[in-house]
């Protein structure tokens, strides 16, 4: 048992949510190191693959799923509906992770130009805040333009067949579409001084119940991280492997996504507080949430502290 | 044999032939039930009996706190956000747009499932051309081709309404072909000895010799068309039940989205009951198994 | 007033058993405007000649012409009353005996119900079949053979159902027409009485596999007295020949 | 009445009663064909060949730039796919997975469906009680209904298994249903005379009377068992056909997309004809319109 | 060995088109081991009649008693042969006759084979409906009620579609059995003199509405000859009293 609330001889089994996305959680899973050291403590990994942010919460709501990493629309959404999850961390701050893009020969250069044009945007995602903020940076009001809510399979077609002038998306899209396609990124959360962050969460009951197996599980996550940093090249083969698509696609998706493991700063709930309030005041949410009250640095504090010392 | 139990299984000791019988059928059986069930309103009380007792079930749970209140709602607010939702007549413009694609495409993609069935059950040719691709094409996953109906129909209304007449073709298709090789080989010579022209043999022969798996059909066709707006609002809309759901389930407003499962299945049973009206209107000639 | 030639050579039905023959060579010129009734034994293959005749049934050897032209499908010339009534359930009486034809048509209107004042089913114009008692349901499928005037009638025990005094009045309402129209009629009875008062000529078929035992003409004038003595000679002939068939066991 | 057009409405003669007959329809009518489409190979040659147009065009339409690959990829590179997806093992297995859950899923509600039909088709106070609530809960979207099964049933096995047998259940209950409803009240009448056991009753008359229906529903409940692993799959699975699509199109991997959709094509016409040469085995005794 | 009491008041049929009644007052008492049958003008009430001795029809007003008992259901006590064979085109000709009663008993198999060949369908055994004649189908439906041994037998019009001979085979064999087994007959027929072969009592019906016109009973010594004179006299007796209904044109 990892610790004094289990009884000895019941192995607890960890139930971690990934998505078939590129990055290091997805490295650890299939190079086996959860198991690895999860199993030195007495403890089992469950995988559980989702395709996309809500279900997580379901998932965490029906005591479910114990970790998971999803984008800064979900985690708003999941408190809103009352899910008893935590931060635990930030995987990146999503400086090019999510962007607007335009299809190769748009006349649009600006922000500004977007007005009275269609925007595909999955709604409730990472894109979709990004995509009202940078409206507001603009000056535009959302009824300037007109808002396509689809799904990214959806809003492919729509956007390479010309049905709608531009998109919010995130990657591998962008990548895909401007390499391949001379697609043109309008904005990013870089170009518009903002923060898209992503978030490693934990149940709330499993937290308080095997505290050192959430550090172990940010340990790990560092873990792969840095290997991915350091065999980078393999790490794109690894990826290729699995997803086969360009390698080059590949390598420059790892690079936008500037993963990290660090605490939730101050600066990012500033911004996932305006994130939120932005998303209640536009009637997608029906309360207003303190986004600080999700968030837990203790565990991130001490795997940094061991790391540190 | 047991007597009692052989009441069970022949509940009627009379055929239900004509309404006379009917009746009796009420009065001769299970005489527990008469009062409580008898007629129209009864007919109603006892079918609402089940999804009554569900509901007070669920209402207790839901008081008690054994139900998620993010997963599954109690009932009284759900009341709540349906009185919310209709008071800003947001969503009887939701139901409004729905019905409407759900219309269009349960009759664009039901007439064309009636015809090729006829067609197909018609001519054995036709059948070995067609068919084999209908079945191909019956199992092909809505969610996965969408892509290529906007890539092809745009996001506008016509996908929406494809999309669901896909799916409102087959059921009708189905039971448009089985009915029609299930007419009696028998009235089948009759028409070919008095001579019965294309359009006879398939108004007077065909369409009433399969009507009962027709009607079936219609009724399965409906649910689909119906059940179709959830994946063709996916593409783009911004209004109708399908994207209320979807959009309330984005962010998590569970509410809102039984609001939407209970307007699905309100429409649905409503859409049923219809074609089961129609249904006892139109075969009355029949002379077969009252239940 | 049509001739029918029959030169049928053999018939048989495939099954999961095999093959079961039931028509040896069948030889027969029916002249125009005859009456012939056809009687045998019961699965001789009576109704299954008479489905050949119609054009139903063209898995055979052999061929059927009438008028010289060679019979490859069924129609309204050669009008047929099925053994089983065969209506419609979905029609009413009226729409049964009119079928494809429009009883908005007032022609066809008039000689509906002539037809069903003939069968005695008036008042019964708008029942639906299952409202229908075995013999009314016969006098329907009658009616709707009337109506298309054939140039040949098939009849495949068509008064089976009835009581003595609808069949009496049928059979003499059937001669009638036939008279009036010169329909060249074929009929299949079990009633030896029948088939002698209304043919001119009465084939006799063997039991399965079917061919023609005797043909007996019948030279009475119409309308015929059942205590006739020429009659009872007749009839009495057939019986003869039927118990000469030797598989019955005589029991009259 | 024009003769050709006639040959056109009674492609048979004769009726086709058996075997011989059969043959003699390919024979009498449309000699035309009888080369190309004579026996077996031809009539697998014949429903083939509307597929075999359609993916020539698309081939075209491919090399000459028409149809851009990220959205609609040629069939030479979806067989490029699918061949890469064979030589890793990877299909086989998720064609394996998801067939044990469509054939669970399928079992488990088809028996329910059928059991349900029957029921209530033999017992109007079991349909009073039940129909309603199960025409209600129809057309309620599978896609909205993924949460509770989540929070009920878990994110393994069983709650896909479970959504399955939901979809499954339908078409087998309304198709037994009505065939049972359908039964000819004469042959009912002699049931009752010889004292039919509930037993008897349903086997010996209500299932024949009804299979035609029953096949019917059979098949269609395939369908839906084997469309409903596109939303089964989404709840946390990492692994089958629905999985790969909903997967590869995260990706923007058409071509391997397409060879999903390919294999849920393939599927569902075998299973249809699979049920459909059991029709032919089980209504043997039947005479009734052949096409 | 069981007696009938028949005390009808009223039945009628409900439809679109208002109440259309068929039976009067019928009051009958039946012997047990009597052999009655019935006959009268298609679409009087006859079949109409036998369905509520049955027990299969309980929509009118009186009561029916057998033994004392009162028919409320049907069962196997009441054997019922109907008009139209209605056999279960599923089922083979064997299992037809069996129906729910396993060939696999040994007891079963033997009656069953002792009956098909009783009704002369030796050979048939494994044939579907849809393969058989119509007189063969008819026959296996009398073969399915006499598997059952009844108290009491109804039979409407069950020999119809048979020829002479069959006709009287299977007239002898139901006399025979009859006799053997003491079962209470009721048949319908539209044949008089098959009425007079084998009834006791012959029950003449008028017009719809029915009641009953006349009882004949027929005290002759089986087996019955026709050309006998007492015979004959019953014959046209029956005749009469038929022909007395009025709306007949007597074609005879
Ligand atoms: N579709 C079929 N398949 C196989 N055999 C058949 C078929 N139809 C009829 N038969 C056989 O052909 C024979 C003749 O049948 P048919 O109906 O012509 O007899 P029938 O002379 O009309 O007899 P009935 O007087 O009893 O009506 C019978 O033995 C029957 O079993
Ligand atoms: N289900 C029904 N609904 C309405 N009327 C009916 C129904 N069944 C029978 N009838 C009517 O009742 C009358 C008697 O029918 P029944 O079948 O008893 O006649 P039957 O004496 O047996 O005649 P047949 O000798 O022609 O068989 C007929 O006029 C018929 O139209
Ligand atoms: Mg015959
Ligand atoms: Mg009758």
């Amino acid at each position: 048992a990892a610790n004094g609330t289990s009884a000895p001889g019941q192995t607890i089994t960890v139930n971690i949510g990934v998505q078939q996305s590129i990055g290091p959680l997805w490295l650890a899973r299939e190079k086996g190191w959860y198991e690895q050291a999860f199993a030195k403590v007495g403890a089992k990994v469950n995988w559980i693959e989702f395709q996309s942010g809500p279900p997580y919460f379901q998932a965490i709501a029906s005591n479910r799923l114990d970790f998971g990493q999803v984008g800064n629309a979900p985690v708003i959404v999941g408190q809103a509906a009352g899910v008893d999850f935590k931060e635990i961390g930030i995987t990146g701050t999503g400086r090019y992770g999510d962007a607007i893009i335009v299809p190769k020969g748009s006349h649009v250069q600006t922000l500004q130009e977007l007005k009275g044009k269609k925007i595909a945007v999955a709604k409730g995602s990472a894109a979709y805040s990004l995509l009202y903020t940078a409206l507001d940076k603009a000056g535009l009001k959302p009824s300037d333009v007109q808002i396509v809510p689809l799904q990214p399979n959806e809003a492919q077609p729509a956007f390479e067949s010309g049905a709608v002038d531009a998109w919010a998306i995130w990657d591998p899209f962008i990548t895909l579409e401007t390499q391949q396609h001379g697609a043109r990124v309008l904005a990013n959360a870089k170009s518009l001084g903002v923060l898209v962050p992503g978030f490693t969460i934990v149940r709330t009951q499993f937290a308080k119940q095997h505290p050192d197996l959430v550090v172990l599980f940010l340990q790990v996550y560092q873990q792969a991280l840095n290997w991915q940093k350091q065999h980078l090249d393999e790490a794109v083969e690894e990826y290729y492997k699995a997803r086969k698509i360009d390698k080059s696609v590949i390598r420059t998706v790892i690079l936008n996504s500037e993963s990290v493991s660090a605490p939730v700063t101050p600066d990012v709930v500033a911004s996932q507080q305006s994130t939120a309030d932005f998303l209640y005041r536009l009637g997608e949410l029906n309360r207003r949430i303190d986004v600080s009250a999700v968030v837990d640095n203790s565990f991130i504090n001490k795997v940094n502290q061991s790391s540190g010392t | 044999m047991n007597p009692s139990n052989q009441d069970a299984v022949y509940p009627a000791v009379g055929m239900s032939r004509n309404a006379a019988s009917d009746r009796a059928v009420t009065r001769l059986s299970h005489p527990r039930f008469q009062r409580a069930f008898a007629g129209r309103g009864g007919k109603l009380l006892q079918g609402a009996s089940l999804p009554l007792v569900v509901l007070a079930l669920w209402q207790v749970a839901s008081s008690l706190g054994w139900a998620p209140e993010t997963l599954l709602p109690s009932p009284v607010n759900i009341v709540r956000a349906l009185a919310d939702l209709v008071s800003t007549g947001e969503l009887v413009h939701d139901i409004e747009i729905s019905l409407l694609r759900a219309l269009f495409g349960f009759l664009l993609g039901g007439t064309l499932g009636f015809a090729f069935g006829m067609a197909a059950g018609l001519s054995k040719h036709f059948e070995g051309f067609t068919d084999p691709t209908i079945q191909m094409v019956r199992t092909i996953p809505h969610l996965a081709i969408t892509p290529l109906f906007i890539l092809w129909f745009g996001l506008g209304e016509w996908s929406k309404v494809l999309l669901i007449a896909l799916g409102a073709f087959f059921p009708l298709y189905v039971n448009t072909f089985t009915g029609i090789r299930n007419v009696d080989a028998k009235l089948f010579e009759v028409a070919r000895i008095l001579e019965f022209n294309r359009l006879h043999l398939v108004t007077r022969l065909m369409l009433p010799a399969a009507l009962p798996n027709i009607l079936l059909g219609l009724r399965l066709s409906l649910g689909v068309s119906w059940l179709g707006l959830v994946v063709a609002e996916l593409m783009g809309s911004s209004a109708g039940v399908g994207y209320l759901i979807e959009n309330a389930s984005q962010f998590s407003q569970t509410s809102v989205v039984f609001v939407g499962l209970l307007i699905f299945a309100a429409v649905g049973k409503l859409s049923d009951s219809l074609v089961r009206w129609l249904e006892r209107r139109l075969l009355r000639w029949r002379d077969s198994y009252g239940g | 007033m049509s001739a029918v030639t029959v030169e049928l050579e053999h018939k048989s039905f495939h099954s999961e058993h095999g093959e079961v023959q039931v028509l040896r060579p069948i030889q027969l010129q029916i002249h125009p405007g005859e009456f012939v009734t056809i009687i045998g034994p019961s699965g001789c293959g009576k109704s299954t000649l008479l489905k050949i005749l119609a054009g139903l049934d063209t898995e055979y050897r052999g061929s059927v012409w009438i008028d010289g032209q060679k019979v490859v499908r069924p129609g309204v010339q050669q009008g047929f009353v099925f053994q089983e009534h065969r209506l419609f359930p979905w029609m009413t009486v009226e729409q049964n005996i009119a079928a494809n034809l429009s009883l908005r048509d007032p022609q066809i209107r008039a000689k509906v119900d002539q037809l069903t004042e003939l069968v005695r089913l008036k008042g019964f114009e708008r029942a639906y079949p299952k409202r229908l008692s075995g013999g009314m349901s016969q006098r329907v499928a009658i009616a709707r053979a009337l109506l298309r005037d054939p140039k040949v009638l098939l009849l495949d025990e068509p008064f089976g159902a009835l009581d003595p005094f609808t069949r009496a009045h049928l059979q003499t309402a059937l001669l009638e027409v036939w008279m009036r129209k010169k329909i060249t009629m074929i009929l299949v009875t079990h009633d030896v009485d029948e088939a002698v008062v209304l043919a001119n000529r009465i084939v006799i078929m063997t039991p399965k596999p079917a061919a023609i035992q005797a043909v007996i003409p019948v030279d009475l004038p119409y309308p015929r007295q059942r205590v006739d003595g020429a009659f009872q000679e007749i009839r009495n002939q057939i019986l003869r020949a039927l118990s000469d068939q030797g598989v019955w066991t005589a029991a009259e």
